[in-house]
C-alpha cells in the first residue's frame, strides 16, 4: 500500500487552465456582455474567449456533474470552472460555439444568464438538507425564488444595476446575508427547549451559560440533575447555546419563519460596502414554495426596479431616498422591531433635524 | 433496498425554470442515502422542522478538520442516511477543472457516498455531501489519490478562496489565484489541525469590486488596488461613450464618483488622483477607455464576520497598500504575529475582528508591530477616554 | 482689607486686542473677595492646578437647585474667597434687557457678592460668580423683588434657553422664545427641587441652523421646521445672486444640497420639495430669494449630551413634525409620560439619552405611547438580534 | 416684611424688546451683514434695525455691565442682549449712530466683529476661577486664543466658512466642546489620588466603585479604614468617580494638560451635526499663555482657511479630503491615541477598500 498522503493541498490550478486562459494570464485588456449569461474578453494579443455561465442549484448530483463533463468536451476543450456565486462557466474559444451550448444547457435545465445588472444566482446553504441549525430550509425557498425571478436571470434590462440575493437558514450567516440588495434569512423565535437530560452528559455548563450574548440562561437543578434555564424574556434567538450545547435547541415549526433584509451590498464601487438593513421582521414557513416570501421579495425587486436610478444598487437607492419613503413606496410595515437595540444602536437614531416629512 | 420514496412536496420544486435541486437528488435516488435523505427531507417539508442532529467528531486520520459529522434523529425511519458527513475538498484556485478529474471525483464519490455534492459551498470548497463514518479513510486516501486534499472546518484556517483575477479579469491587480494557492500551501499545517480560539477565513479579490465578498465574508481580505494614476484613453473615451455607448458620463460617472475628485467637460475627463479612492466605479462603467494604475497591489484588511455573536462585521483597512506579489513573506510574518497575540489571549470563539475591538485597533497594533495610520480609521476619536501611557512619554 | 494682591502672570493677560477677564476682575478689585479671588488664581497659574473644593450642599430655602457651592482649600491663605458661591440667574428668554434692570442686577450683587458675572453661563443663567452662604437668602430676596428667580442645578430641569428667533430671525419657524418662556414657567416645580435621575435641559431653536447648540446641549431640542415648499422668488434670485452676490449657484448652492434635490439651469431654481431635509443651506446662502415654507412648526429631538458618562450623544428626532404652537400640551404630556419612566426605571446619573439606549428605543416608544416612525432612525436594524414578543402576534 | 416669592420664573422677554422689536416680531424678511459685527434685519413693515455684536469675555464686572446700560441708553433706546455665545448685541433704530457706538465699544475695549464667516467668542467653562474639577484654566486660555486669532473676529473675508471654538477644562465638557470646529479640551492624565482618610467620610464606598465606567475601582481597607483603590491601567481619567466622591480628585499639575480636537458642528446645514475628532492628544499647560496651545489652533485655523473651499466648515472640508490628508496638510502625528477604543470604536474603522493612497 502506498504511503498515506496528508497535507498536500489541492491542485495546482494551472492544470485546469484553458490554453487560451493560460497564454493570456494577466494580459487581458476588455470585456464585453454581446448577450446575457455570455461575456467576452479580449486580450493584449487579440484573443479573444466566450464565457458561456449557466445556473446551477448548487446542489449536483454526480449525473449532472458528469454532463457538465461532457458538455466541456464538447464545447471547451474539457475545460469548465464554477463562479463565487456557484453558477458554472465554460470558456470557449470558438464563437461559432456559443449558441450550440446554450441550446444543450437549456435541453438539459440550465439555463445561461446572471451576468450584468441582472439577478445572478442565490448565494445560499443548507437549510434542512444537511444541518441541524436550519429555521427553515434554503435550496426550497431559493429555488422559489428564482422560479418567480426568473426574467431577471436571463435579462440585464429590467434593473437600474445588479441585484444580489442571498439566503442564510439561521443567524450562523453562512450564507453571509449580513450584505446583499436582498437578504433571506431564517429565523428562530422560541428560546432554547432544554434537554434536561442530555444537558450534563453532552454539554459543559458554565461554558453554556457564558456563550448567551443578553445573559438569559442560568444554571438550574432540574429533577435533581444540573442543568440550566433560559429566562425568555432575555432571549433573542439567537443560537449561539446551541451552537456550544446540543442539548438547546431552537428549532421549532410553529413559530421558525423568514425575515427579509434589505440594501446591503459587497462591492466597493461608489459607495463602501453596506449591511443589509430588516425590512420584514417575519414571515411564515410555507413549504414547497413559500409564497409569502417569494411575493416579498419580488415586490421589493420591482419597487427598486421602478424607482432607482441607473447604476444605483438597492442601498443607494433607498439611501438617496430615505427610509421614510422606502417604507412608503414598499407600503412594509415599520415596527418597533426596526429599530436597533443591540450593541451599536444609539448610532442608528437619527441624530440631526434632517427629514423629509412634506406635505404639499 | 427500501422502496423509492414517495415526496409529493418536495415533487413540487421540480417544476419551474430554475434548476432544481429535487431533480438532482432524484437522479441519484437509486442511492439508498439519497433515497431516505429524500424522504427524510419531505418529512421536513411536512412538519416544517430539520431532522438533524447536532454536530458530531469525526474525521480523518491526524486531521482535526475538514469533516463535518451529521447523524439523523429519525434513526429507525431513515437509516440510510443516519449518518450522513459532509466532506469538504479544498477546490483548485478559482474554481478552474478540467472534464477528467471532475469525472474521477465523481467515479470517486459514487463509491464512497451518496452522489450529491455542492459546487461549491459558501467558504469555497468542494463540498461532498453525505457519507458514512467507515468511508471517511478509503475516501481520503482515493481524494488524496488524484491528488485532492480537504478543507478546513472548525477553529482553523478555513479554505481559501479566490477570484479569478488575472485568469481572465482585466482588472486584477495582483494574481489572486496563484497568491491563493500559495498561502494555502503554506498554511497546510493550520488548516488542517485546529488550534485557533476560532476560525480564519482568507478570501483573495482582485479589485475593489469584491467578487469573492471578501470583506464580509473573510478574517483576512486582500483586495486589489494601485497607488499611481488610472489611466486614461480619452480616444477611446470619445469612440465609445460619447454620443452613444448608453452612458452619460457627467450623470452615471462624475455624479457617481464617492470622492468627487472627476471633472469632465464634454471632450475631456479628467481625475484628481491623489482623491480617488479607487472605488473602481468609473472604470467598471467606462472600461473600453479607463484601467486601473500601473502601481498595483493589494490592501490587507481584517476581521470580517458574520454576527455570531457581538453583531456582523466588515473587514477594516490594516495595511492601504502592499506589493503583495513581492511580499508573501512579509504577510506572512504579520499574520502569524496576529495569530499568536489572538491565540494567547483571544477567547473561545473569538473572531479576530472582534478580539481587535476588544483589546483596541490601538494596542493591537503596538503587539504586533504596526504602525498606526490614519488610513486605517474613517475618523479619529469623537470621546476624550484616552488611556495615556505616560511612561512612554516622560 | 488686606493689601492689593499682586498678579504678575494674570497681568499678562491684560494685554492684547481681546477683551480682558482679567481686566474685569481688576476693576472690582476693591472688594475684598475679588482681591483674593485674584490671589488664589494667580498661585493657580503658578502651580498648574485649582484651588477649589468639591462642592458643598448650600442654597436658598424650599429649593433644591439654583446655587453651586464652592470652597477653596486655601482658607488662611484667601480667606476672603474661603467661600465663593455661584448662583444661577434665570434669564429673560433669547437674553434682552434694558438698561434699568441691568442696573438694578449690578447694585444687588455689588451689595451681596463679589461683583462678578458670567453674562451668561453654558447652559443659558446670568451667573452671579462668588458670594458667601449667608448672603443667600437676601440675595435671593433682593432679586425675587426685581422679578428674577434662581435658574437650575442639580438632577431637575436646567434653565431652558433659546435663539432670539421671531424677535429678530427672518428664519423662526416658531416663537422660541414665547415657547421658552412658557416651558419655563410651566415646570417651575421640576427646576427648582431636584427629583429627577440627573439633569434635563431643554433648548429652542427657531431652526436647523440651531443657534442654541440644541441638538449637542439639550436633552429636549425643539428645532424649528416647516413641512411644505420652499418659497422661492425667482426674481430676487436672478437680482441678487446670478452675475454678483458672490455666490455660483450652481456650485455653492445646489451642489452642497445634501438630500440633492435641487436643479439650477442658469435661469430657473427647481426645488424637489419631498426630498428636501430641511438643512436651511439654500435658504441661509440665497437668503433674499429662498424662505421657509408656511406650514411651520417644530421637530422635538431628544437625548443630547456631553460625554459623561457613556460617551457624548446629539439628540435624535423624536417627533418629526409638529405644530408646537398650537400643541404645547401634547408636548408637556409626552414629557411627562418621558419623566415619569425615567423616573422609575432610569439609574442614577443617567441621562435621558442615555436611558433610551440601555432600554432600547422601540421599548421607550411603546412605554411612552408613541408609533415607531422612520424619521427616528437614521436607517433599520443591521443585527437580527429581535426580541420577538409571540404573544401580541398570536 | 413682604411675602416670600418663589417659583416666579424669568421676567416676561416682551418687557425687555425694544419697541422696534416688538412691532415687527415674526415680521421680518430679510438681513444683510454690512460690516463685520454689524447686521441690519428689514422687517416687512420696511423697518430696519441694525445690530452691533461686540466681544466680551463673558466674566464680566458690575463695572462693565453699568457701562453697557449707559451704552445702550445712549444708542438703543437702553436696550441690549446677549447672545449665545457671550457677545453683547445693541440693536438700533438708527443707522448713524452705528459708528459712533462702535467707536465708544472700541474706546471701552470691546471690539465689534464674530458674524459671518468669522472666528466668534469662545463658548468656555470655568477653569481656575471657579470649579473643583478643572484641569487648566478657562478663560485664561481663550483670552491667549483670541488675541492671537482677532484678526479672525474682525473681518468676514478671511475664512470659506464660519469657525466656531469652544473651551471645556474638564471631561464634563460644560463648553460643549463635543461639536466645535475646533475644541480645546483640558484632560487628566492621572488616575485619582484617593484621600483614604476623607474617603468613608465624605464617600458612599458602593457608589463610588459603581461610577467607573472601566471597572478600575475596587474596594480596599487602608490603615485598617475601608476605602478604594484604582488600577492604573485601567483608568481613563473621566473623573465620574471625582464627580460623586470629593475624595478623589484628578488634578495634578505635572499631568493635567490641554487636547485638541476638529471637525465637529452644530448647525444642520449641509451636513449632519458632527463630533469633534481628535487632533492632537496633549499639550502642556503653560500659563499665563498657553503658547502650545495658541500655536497649535492658530496652525489648524491657517491650514483650513488655505485649503477648504467656501461654504465647508472645518468638518466638511476634512471629510472631504479625508483624515489621512488632513494628518498630512497639518503635520500633526497620528498616534494610538487617535484610534477610538472606547464603547462604538469599532464602528470607527476603515471597513472598506476605499483608500487614497497615493504616489505620482
Ligand atoms: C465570475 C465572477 C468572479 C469569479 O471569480 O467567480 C465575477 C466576474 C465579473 N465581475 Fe463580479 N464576479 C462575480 C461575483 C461578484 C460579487 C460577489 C457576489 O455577488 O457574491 C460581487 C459583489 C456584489 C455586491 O456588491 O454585492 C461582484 C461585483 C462586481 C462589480 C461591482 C458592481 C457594483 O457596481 O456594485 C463589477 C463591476 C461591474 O459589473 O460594472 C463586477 C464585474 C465583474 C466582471 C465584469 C469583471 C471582468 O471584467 O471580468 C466579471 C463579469 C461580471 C458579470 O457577470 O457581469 N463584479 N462580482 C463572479 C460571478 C458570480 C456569478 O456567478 O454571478
Ligand atoms: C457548508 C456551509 C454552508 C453551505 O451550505 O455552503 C456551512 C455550514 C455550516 N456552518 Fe458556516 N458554513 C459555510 C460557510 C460559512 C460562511 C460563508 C463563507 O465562509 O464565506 C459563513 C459567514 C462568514 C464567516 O465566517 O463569518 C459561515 C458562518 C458560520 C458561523 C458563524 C460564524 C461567526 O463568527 O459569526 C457558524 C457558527 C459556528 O462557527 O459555530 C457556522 C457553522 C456552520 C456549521 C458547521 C453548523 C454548526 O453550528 O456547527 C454548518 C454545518 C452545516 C452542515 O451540516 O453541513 N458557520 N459559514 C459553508 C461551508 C462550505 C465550504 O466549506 O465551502
Ligand atoms: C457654570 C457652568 C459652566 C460655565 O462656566 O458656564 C457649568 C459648571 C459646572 N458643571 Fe456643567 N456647567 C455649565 C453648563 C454645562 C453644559 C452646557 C449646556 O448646558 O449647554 C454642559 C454640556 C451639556 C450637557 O448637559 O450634557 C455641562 C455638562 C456638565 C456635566 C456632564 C454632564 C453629562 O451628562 O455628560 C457635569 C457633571 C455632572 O453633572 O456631574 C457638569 C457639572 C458641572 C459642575 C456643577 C461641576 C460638578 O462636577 O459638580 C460645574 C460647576 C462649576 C462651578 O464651580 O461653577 N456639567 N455643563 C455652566 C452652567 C451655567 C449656567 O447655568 O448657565
Ligand atoms: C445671535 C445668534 C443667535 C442668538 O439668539 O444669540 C445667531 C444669529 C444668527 N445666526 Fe446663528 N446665531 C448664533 C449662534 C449660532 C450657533 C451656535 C454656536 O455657535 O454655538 C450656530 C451653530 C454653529 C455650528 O454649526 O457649530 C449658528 C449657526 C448658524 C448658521 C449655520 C452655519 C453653517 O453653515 O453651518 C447660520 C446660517 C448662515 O449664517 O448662513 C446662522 C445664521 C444666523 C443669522 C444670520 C440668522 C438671522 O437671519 O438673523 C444671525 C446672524 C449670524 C451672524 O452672526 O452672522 N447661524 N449660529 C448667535 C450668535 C452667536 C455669536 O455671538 O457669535
Ligand atoms: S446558516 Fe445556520 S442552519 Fe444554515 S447551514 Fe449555516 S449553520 Fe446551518
Ligand atoms: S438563543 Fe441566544 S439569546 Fe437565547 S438563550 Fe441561547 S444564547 Fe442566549
Ligand atoms: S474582484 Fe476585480 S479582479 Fe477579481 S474578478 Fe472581480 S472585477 Fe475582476
Ligand atoms: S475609481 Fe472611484 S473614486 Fe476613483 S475616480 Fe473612479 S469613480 Fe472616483
Ligand atoms: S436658530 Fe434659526 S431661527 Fe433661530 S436665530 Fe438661528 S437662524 Fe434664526
Ligand atoms: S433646505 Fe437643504 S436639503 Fe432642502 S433644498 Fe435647501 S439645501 Fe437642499
Ligand atoms: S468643564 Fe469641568 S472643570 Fe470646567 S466648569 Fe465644567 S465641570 Fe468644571
Ligand atoms: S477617573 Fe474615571 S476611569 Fe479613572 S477611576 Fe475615576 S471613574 Fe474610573
Amino acid at each position: 500500500m502506498a504511503e498515506r498522503r496528508t497535507d498536500i493541498g489541492p491542485p495546482h490550478y494551472e492544470n485546469f487552465l484553458p490554453p487560451v486562459i493560460k497564454k493570456n494570464y494577466g494580459k487581458w485588456l476588455d470585456h464585453d456582455i454581446p448577450r446575457p449569461g455570455v461575456l467576452v474578453h479580449t486580450a493584449e494579443s487579440g484573443d479573444k474567449v466566450w464565457s458561456v455561465r449557466a445556473a446551477t442549484p448548487r446542489l449536483a448530483s454526480i449525473v449532472t456533474l458528469r454532463m457538465f463533463a461532457d458538455l466541456a468536451d464538447k464545447y471547451s476543450d474539457g475545460y469548465m470552472r464554477w463562479t463565487s456565486r456557484n453558477n458554472i462557466e465554460f470558456l470557449l474559444t470558438d464563437e461559432s460555439k456559443v449558441d450550440p451550448l446554450i441550446a444543450d444547457l437549456k435541453k438539459e435545465g440550465y439555463p445561461v444568464g446572471g451576468t450584468g445588472a441582472s439577478i445572478t444566482n442565490i448565494v445560499h446553504t443548507q437549510g434542512w438538507v444537511h444541518c441541524h441549525s436550519s429555521a427553515s430550509d434554503a435550496s426550497g425557498v431559493v429555488k422559489s425564488i428564482m422560479d418567480e425571478l426568473f426574467p431577471y436571470f436571463e435579462s440585464m434590462d429590467k434593473l437600474p444595476a445588479r441585484l444580489r440575493i442571498a439566503f442564510a437558514c439561521c443567524l450562523n450567516m453562512c450564507g453571509a446575508v449580513h450584505c446583499s440588495d436582498i437578504s433571506v434569512l431564517a429565523v428562530h423565535r422560541h428560546a432554547p427547549k432544554i434537554d434536561h437530560d442530555a444537558m450534563s452528559k453532552v454539554c459543559e455548563i458554565p461554558s453554556t451559560i457564558s456563550s448567551c450574548p443578553t445573559g438569559a440562561i442560568r444554571s438550574a437543578t432540574v429533577d435533581g440533575k444540573p442543568s440550566v434555564e433560559v429566562i425568555e424574556e432575555q432571549c433573542m434567538y439567537c443560537a449561539n447555546c446551541f451552537s456550544v450545547c446540543p442539548a438547546m435547541s431552537l428549532n421549532d415549526p410553529e413559530t421558525d419563519g423568514i425575515s427579509i433584509w434589505v440594501g446591503g451590498k459587497l462591492s466597493n464601487a461608489r459607495s463602501k460596502p453596506m449591511f443589509s438593513k430588516l425590512a420584514i421582521p417575519y414571515l411564515p414557513n410555507n413549504p414547497p414554495r413559500w409564497p409569502e416570501v417569494v411575493n416579498a421579495v419580488k415586490h421589493l425587486v420591482e419597487v427598486y426596479a421602478k424607482h432607482a436610478r441607473k447604476f444605483e444598487r438597492m442601498g443607494e437607492w433607498i439611501e438617496r431616498i430615505g427610509w421614510p419613503k422606502f417604507f412608503d413606496l414598499t407600503g412594509l410595515e415599520f415596527t418597533k422591531y426596526h429599530i436597533d437595540d443591540f450593541t451599536h444602536a444609539g448610532e442608528t437614531y437619527n441624530r440631526s433635524a434632517h427629514n423629509k416629512i412634506f406635505n404639499s | 433496498m427500501t422502496e423509492k420514496r414517495q415526496t409529493p412536496k418536495l415533487d413540487e420544486l421540480t417544476k419551474g425554470p430554475w434548476p432544481s435541486f429535487v431533480t438532482e437528488m432524484k437522479k441519484v435516488q437509486d442511492n439508498p442515502m439519497v433515497n431516505d435523505l429524500l424522504g427524510q427531507l419531505e418529512r421536513s417539508y411536512n412538519e416544517k422542522i430539520g431532522h438533524w442532529k447536532h454536530g458530531g467528531i469525526v474525521g480523518v486520520m491526524g486531521y482535526g478538520g475538514g469533516v463535518i459529522g451529521r447523524y439523523n434523529d429519525l434513526p429507525d425511519d431513515f437509516p440510510e442516511c443516519n449518518e450522513f458527513h459532509t466532506i469538504r475538498v479544498n477546490q483548485p484556485a478559482g474554481w478552474f477543472y478540467d472534464s477528467k478529474t471532475i469525472r474521477k471525483i465523481c467515479d470517486i464519490w459514487e463509491k464512497r457516498g451518496s452522489g450529491l455534492t455542492n459546487f461549491h459551498g459558501s467558504t469555497g470548497d468542494m463540498v461532498l455531501l453525505g457519507t458514512r463514518t467507515k468511508e471517511l479513510e478509503p475516501l481520503f486516501s482515493d481524494l488524496t489519490s488524484i491528488d485532492f486534499d480537504l478543507g478546513g472546518s472548525g477553529s482553523d484556517v478555513r479554505t481559501p478562496s479566490c477570484c479569478n483575477g488575472k485568469a481572465r479579469c482585466e482588472w486584477a491587480c495582483y494574481d489572486t489565484m496563484k497568491i491563493c494557492h500559495e498561502v494555502t500551501m503554506h498554511f497546510q499545517d493550520e488548516l488542517h489541525r485546529p488550534a485557533f480560539p476560532y476560525k480564519w477565513k482568507f478570501k483573495f479579490s482582485g479589485c475593489a469590486n469584491d467578487c469573492v465578498a471578501s470583506i464580509a465574508r473573510s478574517d483576512c481580505a486582500v483586495i486589489g488596488t494601485w497607488k499611481d494614476e488610472i489611466k486614461i484613453d480619452q480616444k477611446a473615451l470619445q469612440e465609445h461613450y460619447v454620443n452613444g455607448g448608453g452612458v452619460d458620463i457627467a450623470r452615471d460617472v462624475v455624479n457617481r464618483c464617492p470622492s468627487r475628485c472627476m471633472s469632465w467637460d464634454g471632450t475631456k475627463l479628467e481625475i484628481a488622483n491623489e482623491d480617488c479612492v479607487k472605488c473602481m466605479h468609473c472604470i467598471n462603467v467606462l472600461h473600453k477607455a479607463l484601467r486601473p494604475g500601473d502601481e498595483r497591489g493589494a490592501a490587507i484588511l481584517i476581521g470580517g464576520k458574520a454576527p455570531i455573536i457581538g453583531g456582523a462585521l466588515l473587514a477594516f483597512t490594516l495595511i492601504p497598500f502592499i506589493d503583495i506579489e513581492n511580499s508573501l513573506e512579509d504577510i506572512y510574518e504579520v499574520v502569524e504575529e496576529i495569530w499568536d497575540l489572538w491565540g494567547e489571549y483571544g477567547k473561545n470563539r473569538e473572531r479576530i475582528g472582534e478580539f481587535i475591538q476588544r483589546i483596541g485597533l490601538g494596542n493591537f497594533l503596538e503587539q504586533v508591530g504596526l504602525e498606526p495610520a490614519p488610513e486605517m480609521i474613517s475618523h479619529p476619536r469623537t470621546n476624550p477616554y484616552i488611556f495615556f501611557e505616560l511612561d512612554g512619554e516622560e
